[in-house]
This record gives C-alpha cells, sequence and structure tokens, in this order.
C-alpha cells in the first residue's frame, strides 16, 4: 500500500488529470468491448463469452490491413468491418440454434468457439506475439492539458467511444428500431407474430456487437501485443464491467467502465499490487449492495 | 358477404414433440365473418391458431390467406401477409411503455393500409391514454389485454385472431371489450376468436366451429348452434 | 524387469512436455524448434551411445497439473527414458515432483525460478537446470547500470515488473546489486503490472509522475513490447534511461514497430553475442530451418542437448542414473559459452558460463550493436552470499 | 381470526392498496371481487409476506404478521395459491406433496432420513385425494393439464395445513365445467376443513353462487362488503365492476 | 433450467413404501461393488498410467459432481466453484507442509477451513440472482487466485508450493505408495459420491429442485430459501475441497491453476459433457474429458480446434449431454416397447 503517494496525487492537479485521462482512456476501450456484451446480452439474453475472440479478431485484421495497405483509417474499418461479417455468421449458423436453451448449452457453444477462434489465430498468424506499430500519424508528442499528459492517439480512442455510447444509448432509447431490438429481447416470438423479422434483428445485434468489439481490437492494436488468446483478460474485465453497470444496461456498462478505469489508474498509485484485486472487490461490493449492478433491472 | 374466404384452414396436423395435437384441423373465415372457435381446455383451440400463426410447427396441412398460401413460413411473414393474433397470455412487452407497445406493433397492413395510428387507438380504447407512459408489465389484466389488443390493431390486419380475449376480465371490461369487437365487426373486419365464455361469445360471433380433441366436429352460423342443445350438450358442456 | 528391456531398445525416447498452447505457446514451440536441431545433429552422428533419439513432445497448455501428469505418462507408458522439461514456472515444479517420485533423469530447461536449483530441499540428483537465472542477470545488469548511473548522475530510479515470482525477485535483487555498486540510487517509484496485462496506461502514466530519472523493468515478451507501444506515445523514452533486462530478445525486437534507441538490456538470445562464429552459425541454421530466430529458450534447450549428448559419451552409457552422474559438473563446448564452453555446476546442478552481458539497442539489425560481457568471477562471488542470505547453504 | 388494519401499499404513484381494514373469522368463506388492476392480488400478496406492506397491520389471531417474509408467515398459516399456477415443474405430484410436507414438519435438512415418515406420507396421501390428484402421482407437474396444475397449487397451500387459505383466482384459465368442478371443490374443502376461504374470482356466477360474504375492491379501496344479493344491487359496484348485464343468475 | 428432472431415470421419492426397504441399501450396495471393481483393476492390468487415470478421474469426478449439487439441482451456475477446490489443494498442502500432522487431521482441517471460507462466500453470493450470482462467485474467485498470487511468503505465488507434499504413512497407508495413493483416491470417490447421493435424493434434496423450479414458490411452502442455498453451497464446497486434495496429492504440490477460473470451466463443461439431469453424469463427463483431453493433446497441438469441435457437436448436435441423451434413449424405447406391447 503506498496511500501516500495516493494522497499527494489528489493534491496535485496536472497529477489528477493525467490518471483520470488515463482512467478515461482504460475505461473507453474497456466500455467498447463491454458495450457489445451487454447489447447482446440484453437482447439475446446470451452471455456471449466468445466476445473476447471478436476483440482479437479486430485486432488482428487492423493489423493485417494496415501492413498491407499502410492506411490506418482501412485498418479500423477492416477491424470493425471484418468482425461485424463474423458476428453476423456465428450467430446465424450457430448461436441461433441455441436461443431459448439452457444458459449453459449458450455458453458451451460460445467457449466452444474461444478454444476454436484462438486455434485459428494460432494457424494464420502464428503463435508469436505480433505488434501493429502506431501509424506515423500519431507519433507525435502527447498534449498537456492542465499540467497533465495526454497522447493525441488516445484523445480519438475517447472519441470514438463516446460517439459509439451516445448513438447506442440513444438509438436503443428513442428510435423504433431499438423499441423493437429491446422488445425482442423479451419475447421473440410475440414480436414475430407482429410482422417482424426476428433473426434478422438477433444477427444485426450479434453482428453489431462484434463490431464494436471488432473496433476495440482495431483501436488498441497499435498499442497492445497481439497473441492468441489476447482476447480473453479484456473479456474477464468487461465482464467486471457489464455486472457492475447491470447486464443488458448500456448506460451501466459506460459508467461501469468508467469506474474500473479509474480504479485502476488510481489504485496503481495506493495500492500497486492490489490494483486487480481492487476491482474484483468494488464488483463484490457493488453486487453486495445492488444484487443486479448499479443500473441492471430485477432479475423476476 | 364475399365468397372468398380470408382464412382457409385445410387439414392440419400439429404434434408437440411425439403427440399429436391437432388431428386434420380445416376451417374457413370468410370477409366480415366473426368466427368462435369454441370447445373445452385442452381441445386445441390455442394450438389451432397457433399453427396459423406459424408458431406452432404444423406438420401437414395448408394455410391460406386470401388465395396466398401462407403455411410454412415464417411467423413475420405470415404476419404481414395480413394475420394479427393476440395470444391468450397477452404477452405484451413488459419493460416498454404503453405506447412504445403500440408503436412496436405498427406496421402498414398487407394492401399498404394504414387505418390505425396511436390516435385512433386511443380514440377505440379511451382507458389506455392515461395509461400511455405506464410500464406496461405494471398494467392490470384488463388493461393489458386491451393493449394487446390495440396493438395487434395497429398492424392493420386484415384478420383478426383472439386468444380468449375474456379470460381473466372484470365483467365490465369483458362488456367494453364484447361492445370493441362488435364495433369492428361493423367496419367490416374479420375475426377468429377462440372463447371459452360462452355468455361472451354468443353475443359477438355470427359463427361458430367446435373443436374437440383436436378435430373439428361441428360448424355452423352462431344461431343454429344455439339452437342445437345436442352439439352444446356433448362438446360445449352447457 | 520392464526397465531393462526397454533400456535395451534401438531408439532412446526422450520425453518434453511443454506449452505449445495458449499466451505463452511461443516458449514451447520455439523450444521444441531448438531441441528438434540438435536431435537431428547428435543422431545424425549416430545418436546416445549408439541409440538415435526419438523426442516425444505433448503440450501441457502451461497447466502444472497437466505437466505433471504428461510427464508421468511419457515415463510410464512411452517408454521415455530422459525428460526435458520445457514448463515454466509452476509446471516445472510439478515435473520436479515427477522427477523426484519417478526417479527419471531431467533437465529443465525453460523455468527461470531460481529456488528450482538453488534451494537445497529441491535437490534431487537426477533433476538438472539448463537455464539462465534472474540472480546472474541481476548481478551483470546491475553492475552494468551503476557504471551508467555514475557517468549520468541517474540517482532517481523506477522499477516497472511484472507481478508474479520472476518479476519481483529479479527486480529486487537487481535493485540490491544497484545499491550496492551506485550506493546513492534511490528508487522513487514501483510498479507491479500483472502478468499479460493489456493496458500499461495507469501505470505509464504513475511513473512520468514520479518523473524518475531511469527505469528499471524485466517485463518481457508481449507485455513488454505492449509496454513500450504505449509508453512510446507519451514520449517515456526520451524522458529517462530505461533499462529492460529482456528487451534484447529477437521476439521483441523484431516485433515492436517503433524501437526507440537506446534501451538498455540484458542480452537473451543474440546472433551477435557472444560474438563468435559458432554461435553466428548456430542462429543462422536455425533461422534457415525454421524461418525466424532462435529465442531464449532456444539455446538453453540446444544447450540441454548438448548437454545429454556428452554426458551419453562420458558416462559411455544411456542408464539415467550413469548419465546424471556424468552430467553432475560437466563443462561442455558450446556456442552460448561466455568462455566457449558451458558447466553444469555440481553443487547445485545449475546452469553457469554461459554468455551474458547488457548494451544497448538500435532499431535495426544486429539491433544491439554491442554488448558488455559480464565477469562470472563477480557473478560466483555475489551469488554466493545471496545464496547464504537465503539460508541455500 | 384474520384481521387487516389500515393496510396500504403504493407503487410509485399507484396506490394499490389503500388504507384496507377487513376481518375474516375462522371458517368463513369470502370473495375478493373488483375490477382489474383494483389491487386484489396486491392485497393478498401483502397478506402473505410477496409484497412489504407501506403501512398497516396483519393479524393472524392476534399476531401481527406485516414486515414478515413469506416462509415465516406461512409457517403460521396463512396458505395461498396463484393467479397464473405456481409449481414446481419438474417434480411429480407426489413428490411435490412429499417435499412440501417434509419441509412444513422441518424434515428437509441434510441430516434427516432419506425416507419420508408414515406421518409424511399421510398428510401428502390425503391433499392428494383431496383434490383428486392421487390417480396423477406420478406425473410430472409439467406435463399436468391447466386445471390439474390449478389444483396442485391449491394441493401445495392445502398439505401446509393453514387456518386461512388464500386463493387468487383459483378458476383463471378454465373452461365452465371445469370451472364447477374446481369451485365445488373448493366449497367442499371448505366445508370439510373448517378453514378461513378467501377467494379472488372474475365470475360472477360463481360468486354469487356459492359465495356469502362479496368484499369489492376498486382503486385499493374497499368499494362495498355484503352479501351477494347486497352487492349485485349496489350501485357503485354495477357501475364500477359488473356493468349492465344481467347477473341475477348463473347461466343455463 | 431443464425441465427433466435430476434423478428421474431410476425412481422418484415413492421408493418409501415399506415393502421397498432393501432399496435403501441399493446406493450402499452400488457403491461397494464400485469400490471392489475400481480396487482389483490394478491387479488386473498393470498398466500405471491407468491408475493415474482413475485418480484424476476422482479428483476431478468428486469436483464436478458437487458442482452439479449447484448446478443442476439447484439451479445455482457457479463459475467460481473452482476456488474450492484450490483451497482444499492448498490448505492441504500448507498443513502437511508446514506441520506436519497425520493425513487425516489435515484432511479434516483442510474440510473446516473450507467450510469456514465457504460460509462467508456463500453468504455474500447466494444472494444473487442467474448470472450475478454467476459472475459474483467467479470475482470470489479471482480474489482467492490473486491472494494466492501474492501471498507469496505462504503460498510460494505462481510457483505453487515447492518441494512436494510430505505423505507420512498413516494407519498402515502410505500415500507415496502410488497403489495406496489410488486406493484410498477410489475410497474418498465412492464415498463422496454416496454421500452426494444421499444428499440428492434427501428431502433436502427435494427442497434444492423445488428451489431450481420456482423460488418463490419454495418460499411460500415455508422454506428458507437463502439457507437452503448456503447449506448447499458449503457442502458442495466440501466435496470440491476433497477433489483438491487428490488432486494436490496426486501431484505432490498445489499451484495458482488449481484456484484459477479455467478450472471451474472445466467443471461446468464436465457438467454439460456428461449431462446435469442424472446423478451420475458429471462422472460420465469426467471420464469423457479427460479421455478426450489425453488422447487430443497427445495428437495435435491444435486441441483447442478439436475439443471446439467436440463441444458444437454435443451442444448443437446431440444438444444435451450424453448420460441425458442415453437416459432420454432409453425411455423412449421403452416407451416404444410398452406401446406395442400393451
Ligand atoms: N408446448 C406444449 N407441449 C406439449 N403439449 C402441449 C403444449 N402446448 C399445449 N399442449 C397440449 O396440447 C393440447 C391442446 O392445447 P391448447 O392450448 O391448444 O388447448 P386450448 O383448447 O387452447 O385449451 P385452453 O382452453 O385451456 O386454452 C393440450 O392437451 C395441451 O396439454
Ligand atoms: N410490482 C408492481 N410494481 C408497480 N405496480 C404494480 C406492481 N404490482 C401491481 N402494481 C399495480 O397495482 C395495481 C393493482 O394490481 P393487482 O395485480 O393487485 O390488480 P388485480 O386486482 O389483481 O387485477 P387483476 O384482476 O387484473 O388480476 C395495478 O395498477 C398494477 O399496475
Ligand atoms: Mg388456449
Ligand atoms: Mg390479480
Amino acid at each position: 500500500m503506498d496511500l501516500d503517494a495516493l494522497a499527494s496525487c489528489l493534491a496535485s492537479p496536472a497529477c489528477l488529470v493525467t490518471q483520470t485521462t488515463s482512467g478515461l482512456i482504460i475505461g473507453m476501450l474497456l466500455f467498447l468491448v463491454a458495450v457489445g456484451l451487454t447489447l447482446i446480452f440484453g437482447v439475446l439474453k446470451v452471455v456471449n463469452f466468445s466476445h473476447g475472440a471478436f476483440y482479437m479478431f479486430g485486432a488482428y485484421f487492423a493489423m493485417t490491413a494496415y501492413q498491407l495497405t499502410g492506411s490506418f483509417a482501412l485498418a479500423m474499418l477492416s477491424g470493425a468491418a471484418g468482425t461485424a461479417i463474423l458476428g453476423l455468421i456465428f450467430e446465424r449458423v450457430f448461436m441461433s440454434r441455441v436461443y431459448g436453451r439452457d444458459v449453459l448449452m449458450q455458453l458451451l457453444v460460445c467457449y466452444a468457439f474461444v478454444l476454436i477462434f484462438d486455434d485459428v489465430v494460432r494457424m494464420i498468424w502464428g503463435p508469436e506475439f505480433r505488434s501493429m506499430g502506431m501509424p506515423a500519424a500519431f507519433q507525435v508528442p502527447p498534449l498537456f492539458i492542465a499540467g497533465g499528459v495526454v497522447p493525441p492517439y488516445y484523445l480519438l480512442l475517447i472519441g470514438v467511444a463516446l460517439a459509439a455510447a451516445v448513438v447506442l444509448g440513444l438509438g436503443l432509447a428513442r428510435s423504433r428500431i431499438g423499441k423493437v431490438i429491446r422488445a425482442a429481447a423479451h419475447n421473440p416470438g410475440m414480436v414475430s407474430a407482429l410482422g417482424i423479422n426476428t433473426g434478422l434483428i438477433y444477427g444485426g445485434v450479434f453482428a453489431l456487437g462484434g463490431m464494436l468489439a471488432g473496433l476495440a481490437g482495431a483501436l488498441a492494436a497499435p498499442v497492445r501485443s497481439l497473441t492468441p488468446g489476447m482476447g480473453f483478460s479484456v473479456l474477464i474485465e468487461s465482464f467486471i464491467v457489464t455486472v457492475i453497470g447491470g447486464m443488458g444496461s448500456i448506460i451501466g456498462a459506460l459508467i461501469g467502465a468508467l469506474l474500473i478505469g479509474l480504479i485502476r489508474s488510481f489504485g496503481s498509485l495506493g495500492f500497486p499490487l492490489f490494483t486487480e484485486g481492487l476491482m474484483y472487490l468494488f464488483m463484490v461490493i457493488v453486487l453486495v449492495s445492488r444484487p443486479t449492478g448499479l443500473f441492471g433491472k430485477e432479475v423476476a | 358477404m364475399s365468397a372468398q374466404p380470408v382464412v382457409q384452414v385445410d387439414d392440419l396436423d400439429v404434434y408437440y414433440g411425439t403427440s399429436q395435437i391437432l388431428f386434420g384441423v380445416g376451417l374457413s373465415v370468410r370477409q366480415g365473418e366473426t368466427m368462435a372457435l369454441l370447445g373445452r381446455n385442452g381441445a386445441g383451440k390455442s394450438t389451432t391458431m397457433k399453427a396459423i400463426m406459424g408458431l406452432a410447427p404444423a406438420r401437414r396441412g395448408k394455410v391460406t390467406l386470401r388465395g396466398q398460401v401462407v403455411s410454412g413460413m415464417r411467423p413475420h411473414h405470415i404476419a404481414r401477409a395480413g394475420l394479427g393474433f393476440v395470444p391468450e397470455d397477452r404477452q405484451i412487452f413488459p419493460e416498454h411503455t404503453v405506447e412504445d407497445n403500440l408503436v412496436i406493433g405498427q406496421k402498414k397492413g398487407p394492401g399498404g393500409e394504414d387505418e390505425w395510428s396511436i390516435r385512433r387507438v386511443y380514440d377505440v380504447f379511451p382507458l389506455l391514454e392515461p395509461l400511455r407512459h405506464r410500464i406496461a408489465g405494471r398494467l392490470s389484466g384488463g388493461e393489458q389485454q386491451m393493449l394487446a389488443i390495440a396493438r395487434t390493431l395497429m398492424g392493420n390486419p386484415v384478420l383478426l385472431l383472439l386468444d380468449e380475449p375474456s379470460e381473466g376480465l372484470a365483467p365490465i371490461i369483458v362488456q367494453r371489450i364484447g361492445e370493441l369487437l362488435r364495433q369492428l365487426r361493423g367496419t367490416g373486419a374479420t375475426v377468429l376468436i377462440a372463447e371459452q365464455n360462452m355468455h361472451f361469445c354468443l353475443g359477438l360471433a355470427s359463427h361458430a366451429t367446435v373443436i374437440d380433441k383436436g378435430q373439428i366436429v361441428y360448424t355452423s352460423s352462431i344461431e343454429e348452434l344455439k339452437a342445437n342443445d345436442n352439439i352444446r350438450q356433448r362438446y360445449l358442456a352447457l | 524387469a520392464p526397465w531393462v528391456a526397454r533400456a535395451q531398445a534401438k531408439t532412446i525416447k526422450i520425453g518434453m512436455p511443454t506449452i505449445l498452447s495458449g499466451r505463452v505457446a511461443q516458449l514451447g514451440t520455439s523450444s521444441r524448434n531448438a531441441v528438434l536441431l540438435e536431435v537431428e545433429k547428435v543422431n545424425a552422428a549416430g545418436g546416445l551411445a549408439g541409440r538415435p533419439i526419438e523426442m516425444v513432445i505433448r503440450d501441457s497448455k502451461g497447466q502444472p497439473q497437466e505437466a505433471a501428469r504428461i510427464a508421468r505418462e511419457l515415463v510410464n507408458t512411452d517408454g521415455c527414458e530422459m525428460l526435458l522439461d520445457g514448463e515454466a514456472s509452476s509446471g516445472s515444479f510439478a515435473v520436479h515432483e515427477v522427477a523426484r517420485d519417478l526417479g527419471v533423469l531431467c533437465i529443465h530447461t525453460c523455468s527461470e525460478a531460481s529456488s528450482l536449483t538453488a534451494d537445497p530441499k529441491q535437490h534431487i540428483p537426477n533433476a538438472f537446470r539448463c537455464v539462465r537465472q534472474g540472480i546472474h542477470d541481476s548481478i551483470v545488469g546491475a553492475s552494468y547500470a551503476a557504471g551508467i548511473a555514475k557517468a549520468k548522475g541517474l540517482k532517481k530510479w523506477a522499477t516497472c515488473s511484472p507481478d508474479y515470482a520472476y518479476g519481483r525477485d529479479t527486480t529486487g535483487e537487481f535493485v540490491l546489486y544497484l545499491k550496492k555498486f551506485a550506493p546513492d540510487v534511490e528508487i522513487i517509484s514501483e510498479s507491479w503490472p500483472k502478468l499479460f496485462q493489456p493496458d500499461y496506461t495507469e501505470v505509464v502514466t504513475k511513473i512520468l509522475q514520479a518523473k524518475p530519472q531511469a527505469l528499471y523493468s524485466c517485463l518481457w515478451g508481449g507485455d513488454l513490447t505492449s509496454y513500450i507501444d504505449q509508453a512510446n506515445i507519451y514520449a517515456m523514452f526520451t524522458q529517462m534511461e530505461v533499462f529492460a533486462v529482456n528487451m534484447a530478445d529477437y521476439t521483441a525486437l523484431t516485433v515492436v514497430k517503433n524501437l526507440p534507441k537506446g534501451i538498455h538490456s540484458g542480452d537473451r538470445y543474440i546472433k551477435t553475442f557472444p560474438p563468435t562464429p559458432e554461435n553466428a552459425a548456430w542462429g543462422d541454421a536455425y533461422k534457415a530451418k525454421y524461418n525466424e530466430y532462435p529465442t531464449n529458450w532456444s539455446w538453453q534447450n540446444a544447450t540441454a542437448v548438448m548437454f545429454l549428448n556428452e554426458a551419453v559419451k562420458k558416462a559411455n552409457s544411456t542408464d539415467g542414473k550413469k548419465v546424471a552422474e556424468a552430467l553432475t559438473g560437466l563443462t561442455i563446448k558450446c556456442p552460448f559459452g561466455a568462455d566457449g564452453t558451458v558447466t553444469m555446476r555440481a553443487d547445485d546442478h545449475t546452469l553457469v558460463g554461459y554468455a551474458i552481458g547488457w548494451g544497448t539497442t538500435i532499431p535495426q539489425e544486429p539491433y544491439v550493436p554491442d554488448v558488455k560481457a559480464g565477469d562470472w568471477k563477480t557473478i560466483f562471488e555475489l551469488e554466493a552470499e545471496w545464496k547464504k542470505s537465503k539460508g541455500y547453504t | 381470526m384474520l384481521e387487516i388494519r389500515g393496510l396500504s401499499k403504493s407503487f410509485g404513484g399507484v396506490k394499490a392498496t389503500d388504507n384496507v381494514s377487513l376481518d375474516f373469522v375462522d371458517g368463513s368463506l369470502t370473495a375478493v371481487i373488483g375490477p382489474n388492476g383494483a389491487g386484489k392480488s396486491t392485497f393478498f400478496n401483502l397478506i402473505t409476506g410477496a409484497l412489504q406492506p407501506d403501512a398497516g397491520q396483519i393479524l393472524l389471531n392476534g399476531v401481527d404478521m406485516a414486515g414478515k417474509a413469506p416462509p415465516e408467515i406461512v409457517r403460521h398459516g396463512i396458505g395461498r395459491a396463484f393467479q397464473v399456477a405456481s409449481i414446481f415443474p419438474s417434480l411429480t405430484v407426489e413428490e411435490t406433496m412429499l417435499a412440501a410436507v417434509c419441509a412444513d414438519q422441518r424434515r428437509a435438512g441434510v441430516m434427516h432420513r432419506r425416507f419420508p415418515l408414515a406421518e409424511t406420507r399421510d398428510r401428502a396421501e390425503h391433499a392428494m385425494e383431496l383434490l383428486g390428484l392421487a390417480g396423477k402421482r406420478n406425473r410430472t407437474a409439467a406435463t399436468l393439464s391447466h386445471g390439474d396444475q390449478k389444483l396442485l397449487d391449491i394441493a401445495l397451500a392445502l398439505v401446509l395445513e393453514p387456518k386461512v387459505l388464500l386463493l387468487d383466482e383459483p378458476t383463471a384459465g378454465m373452461g365452465t365445467e371445469e370451472r364447477w368442478r374446481m369451485i365445488d371443490k373448493v366449497r367442499e374443502l371448505w366445508e370439510k376443513q373448517k378453514i378461513t376461504v378467501v377467494f379472488i374470482e372474475h365470475d360472477m356466477d360463481i360468486v354469487f353462487k356459492i359465495a356469502p360474504r362479496i368484499v369489492v375492491l376498486c382503486y385499493g379501496r374497499i368499494l362495498a362488503t355484503g352479501t351477494p344479493d347486497a352487492i349485485r344491487r349496489n350501485d357503485a359496484v354495477i357501475e364500477a365492476y359488473l356493468g349492465s348485464d344481467d347477473h341475477s343468475g348463473a347461466v343455463a | 433450467m431443464t425441465e427433466l428432472q435430476a434423478g428421474q431415470g431410476t425412481q422418484p421419492l415413492d421408493v418409501a413404501r415399506i415393502d421397498a426397504r432393501p432399496q435403501r441399501y441399493r446406493d450402499v450396495l452400488i457403491a461397494l461393488v464400485a469400490f471392489v471393481v475400481l480396487a482389483l483393476l490394478p491387479f488386473i492390468f498393470g498398466s500405471k498410467q491407468l491408475l493415474d487415470f482413475v485418480i484424476r478421474c476422482a479428483a476431478y469426478g468428486l469436483f464436478a459432481t458437487s458442482l452439479n449439487l449447484l448446478v443442476g439441482y439447484t439451479g445455482l451456475i457457479s463459475f467460481g466453484h473452482g476456488m474450492f477446490f484450490g483451497l482444499g489443494a492448498y490448505g492441504f498442502g500448507l498443513m502437511m507442509q508446514k506441520t506436519g500432522v497425520p493425513i487425516p487431521v489435515a484432511f479434516v482441517a483442510t474440510l473446516a477451513m473450507t467450510l469456514v471460507v465457504a460460509v462467508v462466500i456463500g453468504a455474500i453470493c447466494v444472494r444473487l440472482k442467474e448470472i450475478y450470482f454467476a459472475f459474483v462467485t467467479l470475482a470470489f474467485q479471482m480474489l482467492i487466485h490473486s491472494t494466492i498470487l501474492s501471498w507469496q511468503s505462504l503460498t510460494g505465488g505462481d510457483q505453487g508450493l515447492r518441494g512436494g507434499i510430505p505423505r507420512p504413512p498413516f494407519l498402515g497407508i502410505d500415500l507415496s505408495n502410488h497403489l495406496h495413493l489410488y486406493i484410498t483416491s477410489c475410497a474418498l470417490l465412492v464415498i463422496g459420491l454416496l454421500l452426494m447421493r444421499q444428499i440428492a435424493q434427501s428431502p433436502f434434496g427435494y427442497t434444492l429442485r423445488m428451489i431450481r423450479d420456482n423460488a418463490t414458490r419454495a418460499s411460500f411452502i415455508g422454506i428458507d430459501v437463502w439457507r437452503a442455498k448456503l447449506t448447499i453451497f458449503v457442502l458442495a464446497a466440501l466435496f470440491a475441497s476433497t477433489g483438491g486434495i487428490i488432486m494436490a496429492l496426486f501431484v505432490s504440490g498445489a499451484y495458482p491453476e488449481f484456484a484459477y477460473w479455467t478450472i471451474s470451466g472445466e467443471g461446468i463443461f464436465i457438467n454439460m459433457l456428461g449431462g446435469v439431469t442424472t446423478f451420475l453424469g458429471p462422472m460420465v463427463g469426467t471420464v469423457l474429458l479427460l479421455i478426450l483431453n489425453d488422447t487430443v493433446t497427445r495428437l495435435t497441438e491444435y486441441h483447442g480446434i478439436v475439443l471446439g469441435i467436440v463441444i458444437l457437436f454435443f451442444a448443437i448436435g446431440l444438444r444435451k449431454g450424453l448420460m441425458d441423451f442415453v437416459v432420454e434413449w432409453f425411455a423412449q424405447r421403452r416407451g416404444e416397447v410398452g406401446e406395442r406391447a400393451p
């Protein structure tokens, strides 16, 4: 424990800014993964254990596209689009066969794909870790905001994630398609009896969720090493985020991700050896006081 | 009344797992008719409706909607072909508001009909209007029933399938729904209604068909049924 | 007895549990590659005492219970007479217990955990370890770093190492010796990211906050490259001297796209150090065969096969007990030796005399142009002291 | 005797139960009617502990049940059946009964013997006999017909030998024939077991025929209490609930 | 949860007839026979690998079956059950390494420690429902795993408990002898299964099924749902801990991987493979998974793909665990035969 360091940071505006943005950065990337997870759970009632694999594919797709074309924009695009297609196929061909079944069966199908996807990546890209490299455009000195350091690349990242949050949040709450999606979550049979193609909605939601994870992977690719199985630790953290926020809640995922980001950034100052434990502890505390997470609906 | 049936059901067999529930069910409803589907508990009324709607698997048989064969199509296609279904347990979307439920049900009819709007629904169901922003799951049973019917109407169906709309409702509400359905009938709507509540049904329907143990045993106009004590005693226990 | 019957069999089977899948699959594959490369040579020369070697290599997935199971199965069912243990950390201890139980000859080739051989409680006559050690790295690294610290006046240091035994021990030892060689050094910030942590942002900013003059890290592999990528965009490498012991390994050097200039690193495997033709030839042969550079684990595994070969020659037998006796204290010629030879130290069955040194990186080949070799005499002295302080002697 | 004193409960702005006070004499049979959403189920939920009242007392023989959890209230002798049959789909009828009795006898601990006592079996047997489920003892509940599931739900309440039995629309979802069979059963139970029965019902034919006393709820308040005749003629009740139809007698 | 009922294939509670008295001892009898058969195995086949296999089956089997008490019988999907497996291994290993008490004492003490930990964790967890329960148990597992990693002075951190677990002979049993260890593991397995069978078939077992089917209704027949859930959570933890102890004896050590989520994952996987609706399903699943694992890792390093496809076959093809499939198949056949000859 190093509470002095924490206290002195809290007293210094520069440190406060740096650590807060650092928390924001960690949180926003986490949010992109978690929001897909929470969306898929909210609509399909599927705990998508293979979500981390989409993050992984997003990163690998982006790296490959970047190596082939040298264009950062194309890299991001192929990360997002590739995983969206992958998500659609995965949902239509496999997941759609286990809806309404035992949660465990669904989990098992996802688990099977975690294993398969990791091996597929290992076959295609090899077992060694890879790195995409930062595009030249972002190889610029960091900005200084109120004495705190913020790399421009991370501003982009925060911007993208925030945009996703706003679009998704408003879209789901306000638009008719959003309402239909939420209704399909609850009662697909009735929704289809009202003339709505639920298969399309399910596939679409899964593709959207996969795309968000893929985008997160693509955005992370320049600053993280790529390796088979890289999705796993991200998955676990996203699960923590969604559970803290309440499964199925988008605003919950946002708040949860930010909280985890801040816990990580300030926790590493005050509790350098227990930062990870701090997250689990926080999750336990949240669930004990609010059994369905911060924004979760009561389980019937 | 035109000769062309709105819906024609032929020889429908339905199984749940290995047990057969419907045995060659056949019926037809013509434009403007209100057909009552009568029968005891477990006779197969709901199953018939679900099979028409594509929600229960038909192993054999054909459903024709205004000349178009819809059996084998997926439910949302059948709905778009003009069927509107109000299931027996209502199945409103409990986490949405009343108005959102209506919005979700909104679609044009098969011929592009666009007669129903949220405004018109509130005019027909004045009780729903003050509840418009309420979460539907917290409505009482009767309110939910009205909402379920209204939601289906929002889709401008050419044929309305109502499964036990009076179930669990207060007499006064049953009366109101009865009035409503009569009003709909007045506009030329075609309705297939499954009921246990004879009192309610007899006052409403123009025709009746009786199902027992998964088979259609009797079809006639409502007056004939009222006159036929034998059938009523045998199959409807009245 | 079945054992005798096997001993007379023509081929000699050597079992190798290692990690071929998951996060650190590279550990196993590059180890396997090196072993097969060497075994080919041995077999071409007639095998071990006339018996061609047949390697039986299995994936433990990095799970100790699997490693133990596989090791037992390799010996009990597959008839392997020796084990090359290509497990890391906990897996190596699990295999060690199997070796203890079954009495089979076992050479650990990947686990750097010091206690595996340094702790006399762990000692068994039939197990050896052919791996570099954190304590050696720390001694050499600290004396190298102390020189630079004195020259450049680096007093305020930070550390950032993975939070597990290797990270903690190696960092602790480095700091210990650094302070010994340069007493006015002060550690002002410590970070302990988790192993395989994907995001180091909070760690990077924390270190930047502390404004140290130098940073020590024993992150390795993908974690190290992630860290560098993330620290890079905060321009960390322009603000302090960085000492990353595991940088000078091809796996990391070739992967990082924007390798900052002038990171100080210990050697892991580098074709140009030791700067001998034998070493370069070996590196090239490996590259030619597998189309990638060898790793730190590759040379260790290759050395283990070389040791086996020489020990069998010396014992003139493939009997495990006799080979073990021959191995004890054996010195062999080896491309990776500091002076062209390496030794399996008799008292603790561990590898010494391998090439060890530090240098600074450049972004292209040869990556670490000039490595300052460490001095094994100092290493031995300080290691003995360290053992005493740990209560190992 | 069950005495309700000033019971209130609101959900957000909705007063589902609004200062309700009622007495149920031992051995009485009472029907609760009222428009949909009047708060009938809520009233039952409050009495049985499924919901916590905002205010008020629920006195069973002088002991206040308000604020207690369902298991405890059940142990005090208030049993209930649900509007939608609430059963254990994967258990057979007999297993359901035996397990319920074991739980009631507090013989469902880990250390308790695996095979039920004769006394346990007798109680289960009795309940099954009473509701005519004995012949279906080995059917899993999920495969029972809707009506039988409702009977099983009631049996589950009855097997605990309650002093007060609350039935929420026991005939819901049944055909005319089954409806009468069910309600005859309820009346028979009431007569034989000498317990206090309160039931919610929408079928006025049934209510007026068998309930000596009727309570009408509306907007969470008591609109009227009285005999069938009095209720039938009560203008407020007609306006709020019965409507204009003729309820002077059962149909045919 | 599945609608089919655990233990249904055989006989429901109505074995309670007095004339069915001999049936009371049926399970004990089966257990005895199973034990004798297992004990004879080494004398028939000389293979040490077979013995290793059975020992691992005992460890994983106890763990998986205990998990089924939660998942299959109570409907509590725990993602963190593996923590008790790890706790058992570490508790026992540490006790033997540090105190040198006799093995039975260490065994009992380990179970006692597991009990205390499980009560504390369970009291917090069982309040939560469904997916939240699953994740809070996972969080506790990660906490325990983190603690094992960081409490290096006690646990050896990531390197595990080093130096082997001493096994002084007791009552003529020497667990460093392979055969003795084998027989002891078999005995623990059989006794453990018998006890769990008793739990599953006792009135308490039916309380659990009621909670799984309809917890709200269960509370309205006077069942304290929280207490019942906590009880089974703790009991299951004890059996999982026993599995961990066997594993610790087998590998002669304890490693943080034993407390990692992957162990819980494997447990769930085993359950799905074997089926959760029969008592022996998890046991069958254990045998299946271990055989699968052992052969597949032997044949290819891309075992993920192979294993994945096998899982898909079960999940999408069979749509249920193996035992569920077999039981249903038999039931159907019996049904058909019954129809033909009424
Ligand atoms: N999902 C199902 N699986 C198996 N059998 C079913 C299923 N749903 C209904 N059944 C059976 O099919 C038969 C017909 O049921 P259906 O619901 O159509 O009857 P109904 O006439 O609508 O009865 P009610 O008046 O009670 O609503 C019944 O015997 C019922 O038990
Ligand atoms: N959990 C809840 N949260 C919010 N509102 C609720 C809840 N439960 C009931 N209500 C509201 O309380 C009122 C009374 O509901 P209740 O279910 O008691 O009606 P009821 O008299 O049983 O009607 P019905 O005859 O249709 O079953 C309704 O307006 C309902 O919307
Ligand atoms: Mg029906
Ligand atoms: Mg109600």
